[in-house]
């Protein structure tokens, strides 16, 4: 029973990097994504791509809303932080790849903080509010600062990344080497949020989301860790931004729109808020079936919209929760 | 009215009032070093609220509390926890229910283990050696308390007895000075409670914590407590061995007319 | 130009009062954000064109049909889905009704095509008010705001059914306990509050002229803002919220300039929560 | 500075061939190369957006059907594959990857949103698959197309800026206006129009007095007219989104704004559902179009009545409709005259094509930016009348 902050459902398995089958999974997964472009197409290696895009600002999400408890829809304006930034930084200087995703996950991770501070006093809807404010006001500051940003025109033919190797390093183009660009992002992704939760501060984090009192009494400074967990999520989101933008090679305002933080708020939700897996199955599944209802263009989001009701009500955890039974009960697994 | 340095509680005419409501109406006492002090009273007499008056849930409108002459008044409850060693429990909220057995006893001592903010961000061998060590001593406290054999389940789903004895252990796990326990007995089935007051009393005599309770059951308490205080409206009316004390005619007063 | 900032703030607010006094009253019994609100604007306003374009009914008769067919698809949204929000939590409610807002803007275009329709109606001839001038419509709209909240107010503190959804609100579990169909109440909740919504998107459809599957989207988010600011589950709280918010964007509008409006709304909105988190007329936070 | 020549409408609708005269020899390529022709569409369909895409979407779709009864293009039907791009970026991306992928389209005719549109451009260049837009109005999409850089990314639209200039000029010509205010639409299209205004404002002695964005699902432009009520201004240059003037219309007869103030710019001000509106408001109103429903031409007048027994009568096609549509037949032309829908022969027919389109001739300039015209229209009782069509070379950045 949580007396502040964003009550979150109370039964699902606790992250603990330690569970064997968790580790065989991630290792199959992965080993399965890297062989991917064997059999793959051009465009399923795109849809992989934009999973693994969606990801990062999902895990960001993830941190804050099923670690630390609190709902936030400044994920995206965060993502957009980072692209911007990144972009500009690119641009303007020629910085390599490297350095445009620090870039990108600093000033997201900077701006949070005095946004933080207001906001993070604030309790459930009217921080949800404040977060969603955040996200409008980015969006008139993307449109109206047209000597930075270009305005509405947006920036366009953004470098693409040029990973610099002891030869003087090649430029990603093709949409194989984005992939796997994208694949060990999500890789380093995945290891740094499970690394973050499964330390003394992820402890503390998951301590605030089930109670903020009890926590505290425990002997967590709540305000401090609900802080970094802000920031951080920023941070996640703001390295997924850089990474789209030099994707996508164009970014205008548009990415402030709601379309985007639905998005991420589907995967985190759909897939299985407070798990890592949920939010890797999320974002993998939620975009497949966006691209499998491709085949009814008129009936798309009719039938996304009635698949979002119907998972919602037939398993209220996430989808995650879902597979790990099938994988109990068919496979015999003990999950302990 | 100066505090008591060597008190390992001294509270100094503390008072708190809800807009016109007076929930404590200006306490003062002393707990000594080494103590089970019992805390009683019917309800609504203003016992919760000393409580949290004293472990920084809420701030007294006046008044100071010390702990062993340091003024804690006013600071937030996760200082108090850290550097007065001062730690309380809640009637209703006992465990974090979705963390397991261990996993609540390793949490609860990590505020001794990485002192500093950075330190709980560290995954090195340090940091998994200090999480080693924790674990190795929440085993050895789950032993006493007589809960290894459910170290791995999720907390959230062992019996609230259980959890009641799993949240005794997890306040000792950061080596307190002075444990305050809100309704350790509520709740739970006899043989519990004997276990119950079974660990305090090992706590108190082992350790030398000092323990402050408040409860309802009065048998327990006469058991349990070395000192008996009762609260009537807010105010401190008995103050004494728990057999004096129930003699007491204010007391019973108190009673029969709350 | 004061007075007309002030005029159009206030024929504005009412606007957002009469979409966000039904979120409120939603959010008060369901503690769920809905995210179809704005969705069942955008479906009164299409009942009402439907009426007049394809059955060729008067305006005024467009109304009770627009209102009777946005009440049965409220019905059943919420047997189907909101009924089955009651004790989860609030997550499952925003994921749920995202997805209802997708289904119901989606069928709209798949039903009568994504482009925009011209609305055909209402009385929008302008008047002279102390010198200011602005259309009969308008009037009518602030009236029917002022109306509807002293029937919203007479009915929550008069009514059987009004003490009930204040009891819900309050406490859902002793509710259940006293024997209250708490589904009977959710689900009547929920149609009044959605039909509210469709009053105001008919009433206002004939001032904002076109109408389009998407239009909704946009009313929700102003009027997250506003149940927040209000003070959530308060009735007349709402609607001196809305009015706030009107007014601010009015001002914004006049003298900074229109693309800033939203931006400054939510500016002060970050502002007002900063200094009162429960929101401008809630003593205490209430959810 | 672009060069302007103006010509009589006359002229240039008597330069208009009947379609079926266009049939010319096809160049030396086996018939049937890279099989039938295969356009995706990719426009919004869901959304805020799908209310421009449904347009365009039938457009498209009609030329298709069109020209597939008239017995396809070198004998074999065109196919017409959909995806939504929501306007956004990642959507059409995604879209775009799956007809390229799994229909093999020669083609992509979209986006609506500028943003998509330039994320589309390199995803083309990669395939080497043609991207012809009809709809955007970035200027960067044709300043880095053709010469500038992506050599499969074409442009059938007039620019902005041709119609930037033609409203001022007219203003100042026809109307001496000096006096202007801005109610524009909060996009590249609204705040592009606007810039490129400002460039040519000194050479027409015109100043604007006060500058108002608003977003695509603004309701209420009261306090911005009270504003512009205030300032006593000849004519509020708005380019803008149709649905969005008719609030503005409604709301400038509210405040009693009417016969006072000119709109001029773009937003279907002379169509016949707006005049409807309010005729004391748009009375005088001037309109730029790169093509309008009473285009006084033939093949145009005939996609008119042709549209609207295929969708209903009350389904007025709007540019989008038109734009789409005649890029269908300008395909199916460049593939007639490649001999075939092979990526690179298909796109040389392209560079090479002299086009005969409702509005004019469609060549496309070394940057692979139509010439196209843009018309003026003015509202004259309570009717739209035809001023004459402007056109002009874009002169690009160095």
């Amino acid at each position: 029973m949580a007396m502040t902050g964003v009550n979150v459902h109370g039964s699902y398995i606790y992250a603990n990097p330690r569970h064997g089958l968790r580790a065989a999974g991630f290792a199959v997964l992965v080993i399965a994504l890297a062989a991917a472009p064997l059999v793959a197409g051009d465009y399923q290696l795109h849809a992989l791509i934009v999973s693994m895009t969606f990801l990062l600002p999902a895990l960001g999400l993830n941190l804050i809303l099923g670690y630390a408890g609190m709902l936030s829809f400044a994920q995206m304006a965060f993502f957009g932080i980072g692209a911007y930034s990144s972009a500009l930084t690119a641009m303007r200087w020629g910085t390599p790849f490297w350095l445009n995703l620090v870039v990108g996950g600093l000033a997201a991770g900077i701006v949070a903080v005095p946004l933080g501070i207001p906001a993070l006093r604030l309790r459930r809807y009217s921080f949800v509010m404040c977060t969603l404010g955040f996200a409008v006001i980015a969006q008139t500051i993307a449109k109206n600062w047209i000597s930075v940003t270009r305005g509405d025109l947006g920036l366009s033919q953004v470098p693409r990344p040029r990973i610099a190797l002891w030869n003087g390093g090649f430029e990603i183009t093709s949409i194989t080497s984005y992939y796997y660009l994208a694949l060990v992002l999500s890789v380093l992704a995945v290891l740094a949020f499970l690394t973050l939760v499964s330390s003394a501060a992820g402890r503390y984090m998951i301590a605030i989301r089930e109670d903020e009192t009890l926590a505290a009494s425990v002997g967590t400074p709540t305000w401090h860790y609900r802080m970094i967990a802000f920031a951080l999520s920023a941070v996640f989101a703001g390295v997924g931004g850089s990474f789209y933008v030099h994707y996508f090679t164009v970014i205008s305002p548009t990415v402030f729109d709601p379309f985007y933080a639905n998005t991420v708020l589907v995967i985190v939700l759909g897939g299985g808020v407070g798990t890592v897996g949920g939010v890797v199955l999320g974002s993998f599944l939620f975009v497949a079936v966006s691209e499998a209802l491709r085949i009814a263009p008129d009936l798309r989001m009719i039938a996304y919209g009635l698949l979002l009701i119907v998972i919602v009500f037939a398993c209220p955890e996430g989808l995650l929760p879902l597979f790990i039974r099938k994988i109990r009960f068919g496979g015999g697994t003990h999950v302990p | 009215m100066s505090p008591d340095p060597l008190a390992a509680l001294s509270i100094r005419g503390i008072e708190k009032r809800f807009g016109s409501i007076v929930a404590v109406a200006g306490v003062s006492v002393d707990i000594k070093l080494g103590e089970i002090c019992g805390l009683t009273g019917p309800n609504g007499s203003g016992k919760s609220t000393l409580f949290d008056c004293c472990t920084g849930l809420q701030k007294p409108s006046t008044g100071r509390v010390y702990a062993q002459g340091l003024d804690i008044t006013g600071w937030d409850m996760h200082r108090i926890v850290r550097e007065a060693r001062v730690i309380r429990s809640f009637q209703k909220a006992v465990v974090f229910r979705a963390l397991s057995v261990e996993e609540n006893l390793v949490l609860c001592g990590q505020m001794i283990a990485f002192q500093g903010m950075a330190s709980t961000f560290g995954v090195g061998p340090a940091s998994r050696h200090r999480v080693r060590r924790l674990r190795e001593q929440a085993g050895h406290l789950l032993e006493l308390v007589g809960l290894s054999h459910m170290r791995h389940a999720t907390a959230g789903q062992i019996s609230f007895g259980q959890q009641k004895l799993l949240q005794f252990a997890s306040m000792l796990m950061p080596e307190p000075q002075v444990i305050l326990l809100d309704e350790p007995m509520a709740g739970v089935n006899p043989i519990l409670i004997d276990r119950m007051m079974e660990n305090i009393n090992r706590a108190n005599q082992e350790q030398g914590i000092t323990f402050v309770v408040v409860e309802h059951n009065l048998d327990a308490m006469k058991a349990l407590c070395h000192r008996l205080l009762v609260l009537s409206r807010g105010e401190l009316i008995a103050d004494g061995t728990p057999d004096a004390v129930v003699r007491d005619p204010a007391v019973v007063e108190a009673y029969l007319a709350g | 130009m004061l007075t007309d900032a002030v005029v159009n703030g206030i024929t504005a607010g009412s606007v957002y009062a009469l979409v966000a006094v039904g979120m409120t009253i939603i959010f008060g019994v369901l503690r769920a954000i809905n995210f179809a609100h704005g969705e069942f604007y955008m479906l009164g306003t299409f009942g009402a064109w439907w009426g007049i374009e394809t059955l060729d009914l008067p305006y005024i008769v467009s109304i009770p049909l627009a209102l009777i067919i946005v009440a049965a698809i409220a019905l059943a949204v919420g047997v189907l889905v909101m009924k089955r929000l009651i004790d989860q939590p609030f997550q499952i409610g925003i994921v749920a009704t995202l997805g209802v807002s997708l289904v119901l803007q989606n069928v709209i275009i798949l039903i009568f095509g994504g482009a925009y329709k011209m609305f055909d109606g209402g009385w929008i001839e302008p008047v002279e008010i102390l010198g200011i001038s602005l259309s009969e419509q308008r009037i009518l709209i602030v009236v029917a705001a002022l109306v509807i909240f002293g029937l919203l107010e007479l009915m929550v503190h008069r009514t059987r059914f009004g003490k009930t959804i204040r009891a819900v609100s309050q406490n859902i579990e002793a509710c259940k306990v006293v024997g209250v169909n708490v589904p009977v109440v959710v689900i009547g909740t929920f149609v009044l509050g959605c039909t509210l919504a469709a009053l105001s998107g008919v009433l206002t459809a004939p001032v904002t002229v076109s109408l389009y599957g998407g239009m909704g989207t946009s009313i929700t988010v102003k009027t997250f803002a506003i149940i927040v600011m209000g003070g959530v589950g308060n009735v007349s709280g709402t609607l001196f919220a809305a009015w706030i918010l009107g007014l601010m964007e009015s001002f914004v509008a006049s003298y900074l300039g229109l693309q800033f409006r939203d931006a400054v709304a939510f500016t002060a909105l970050i502002v007002v929560l900063t200094l009162l988190p429960g929101g401008l007329f809630s003593k205490r936070e209430r959810f | 500075m672009p060069t302007l020549t103006r010509r009589q409408f006359a002229a240039l609708t008597a330069s208009t061939i009947p379609f079926s005269a266009l049939a010319r020899p096809a160049r030396a390529q086996v018939a049937g190369n890279g099989g039938p022709l295969k356009i995706g569409l990719i426009v919004p369909l869901s959304g805020p957006l799908a209310r421009f895409g449904g347009f365009a979407s039938h457009g498209a779709e009609l030329a298709v059907k069109q020209i597939n009864a008239a017995g396809g293009v070198n004998g074999a039907p065109i196919e017409l594959m959909r995806g939504d791009s929501q306007g956004t970026p990642v959507e059409a991306v995604s879209a775009a990857r799956r007809v390229i992928s799994d229909d093999k389209v020669q083609v992509i005719l979209g986006d609506i949103a500028s943003s998509a549109t330039i994320a589309l451009q390199p995803v083309v260049e990669d395939a080497h698959v043609i991207l012809l837009n009809a709809a955007s109005s970035n200027p960067d999409i044709t300043y880095k197309a053709g010469v500038g850089g992506y050599k499969w990314s074409f442009r059938s639209y007039p620019t902005d800026e041709l119609r930037a200039k033609v409203i001022l000029q007219f203003g100042a010509e026809q109307k001496h206006f000096t006096r202007y205010a801005v109610l524009s639409v909060d996009s590249d299209f609204g705040r592009g129009a606007i810039a490129f205004s400002k460039k040519y404002l000194p050479q027409f002695h015109g100043e604007i007095l006060s500058e108002d964005y608003y977003k695509d699902d603004e309701t209420d432009f009261r306090p911005v007219l009270s504003h512009i009520k205030s300032l006593n201004v000849q004519g509020i240059l708005s380019y803008g989104l149709p649905d969005a003037t008719r609030l503005i219309v409604r709301q400038i007869l509210e405040l009693g704004l009417a016969g006072k103030v000119t709109l001029l710019g773009s937003g279907e001000f002379t169509y016949p559902d707006t005049i409807k509106v309010s005729p004391a408001v748009l009375n005088g109103a001037v309109e730029a179009a790169a093509w309008a429903p009473d285009l006084d031409n033939p093949r145009s007048l005939q996609f008119v009545a042709d549209y609207r027994t295929a969708y209903g009568t009350k389904e007025v096609p709007n540019v989008h409709s038109y734009t789409h549509w005649e890029a269908v037949y300008l395909l199916a032309a460049a593939a007639k005259a490649a001999g075939g829908t092979e990526g690179s022969a298909l796109r040389s027919a392209l560079e090479a094509i002299d086009y005969d389109g409702a509005t004019g001739k469609i060549r496309f300039d070394s940057h692979h930016q139509a010439e196209l015209p843009m018309f003026i229209y003015e509202v004259e009782g309570g009717k739209s009348v035809e001023k004459g069509a402007f056109i002009a070379k874009v002169e690009y950045p160095a």
